[in-house]
């Protein structure tokens, strides 16, 4: 199982800030992830969105990063605080 | 002085302490930010940030950092809010001390568009209107690439 | 609120009153000078400012008035020292608050600028070496200039 | 008699802040006020220095500004508190 935290307007698309889930053994990836998560909450494009970032275990990564289904992964639209 | 901060803070006070570590610079300059009563989209009842732990933090020395290389400073000070916050609460307080204001005033300028543009934040303004996420201006990345 | 001052400050006192001024801004910018223990020519004992009244004071309220023009500030404050002072008391505290930050930056820049180069001041520094008058450095023209 | 008023580095080279000093009458401007003063001070070049300004009677003035012998003259270094 993998933790996902969703942050920001996309807690609202994925109903909440915290979930497991087991990632499919076809995503191993922040691409594929994308693609997967569009499909898993039905938001096509939402998760595409290349102004979507992921950090996995609390370090950002940028496409393609690697993924494991043990990870906990952020899910995090454009940050902006002041 | 580095912190994330889940209740209300005056930025006055945080002067105050910033001033007995600052003794001896020559030039001091504060910013807050604070929540308008009214927004592009209408009146605001209140404003919640949230952040994502370590990593807002760790973003946050990040860019202190930065500017104490790029600028000669001999003190600076970021407090930022998080969770929810009412109208003419203060949400940021940066300051800086130099031996000149040069330094101080433009790494405080740097410090606050990294904050608005940059760091590990999401912000909820409500109000009679219903929520609403907000993300940065086009002006705040603008701002942001002043600084190369 | 612009004042001259012939005894003590604080300006972390100062800022807590601007603020109660400045309610419904979003962004408050303060700068505050300090006499600083050291200058180019060595330690300072202590720094001496002569205004000459009501030159001095006019010639603060119009670089607010041009200040206000420029920028939409929505509270402003200049308290300026004179006399004799210690090194680390406030010589200067500006204070500037707008809807939004890049304003009240360059609105407190700007009287900054103002008050090291054109406002009617003369400061004379002591040390161990004697007094010596002090006038504006090149680079505190150069800062002026950038404002047209 | 003029009051004259010097400021800065000024008051060293006038011995003092404040003085009382009957105008001659070939002393009626700005101009003739800075070789007159250079001279009744024993201080050459220092009131001819563009950079030295005048105020009469609380007004800034540039030269050549007139001047009359009842006037508070403020002789004065280049300016610059903070």
């Amino acid at each position: 199982m993998a933790a996902f935290l969703y942050f920001g307007r996309l807690m609202d698309v994925a109903g909440g800030h915290r979930e497991a889930r087991t990632l499919p053994a076809s995503v191993r990836d922040t691409m594929s992830l994308r693609a997967w998560l569009d499909e898993v909450h039905a938001a096509p494009g939402v998760f595409s969105d290349p102004a979507v970032r992921f950090a996995i275990n609390d370090e950002i990564v940028a496409d393609a990063g690697e993924l494991a289904d043990t990870d906990e992964i952020a899910v995090m639209p454009p940050v902006g605080g002041g | 002085m580095i912190a994330l901060l889940d209740a209300p803070f005056e930025p006055a006070e945080a002067l105050k302490r910033f001033e007995a570590d600052a003794v001896g610079a020559g030039a001091i300059v504060s910013f807050s930010g604070h929540v308008r009563p009214q927004a592009a989209s209408g009146p605001v009842t209140s404003l919640y940030l949230q952040a994502h732990s370590p990593l807002t933090e760790r973003g946050i020395e990040a860019a202190a950092d930065t500017a104490r290389e790029r600028w000669p400073l001999t003190s600076l000070a970021i407090l930022h809010r998080t969770g929810k916050m009412a109208p003419g609460e203060a949400i940021v307080f940066v300051a800086t001390a130099s031996a000149h204001r040069r330094a101080a005033f433009e790494a405080a300028d740097y410090l606050m568009d990294y904050l608005k543009t940059e760091a590990v934040f999401w912000k909820k303004e409500t109000g009679p209107r219903g929520e609403a996420w907000i993300e940065p201006r086009g002006e705040d990345y603008a701002d942001r690439r002043r600084w190369g």
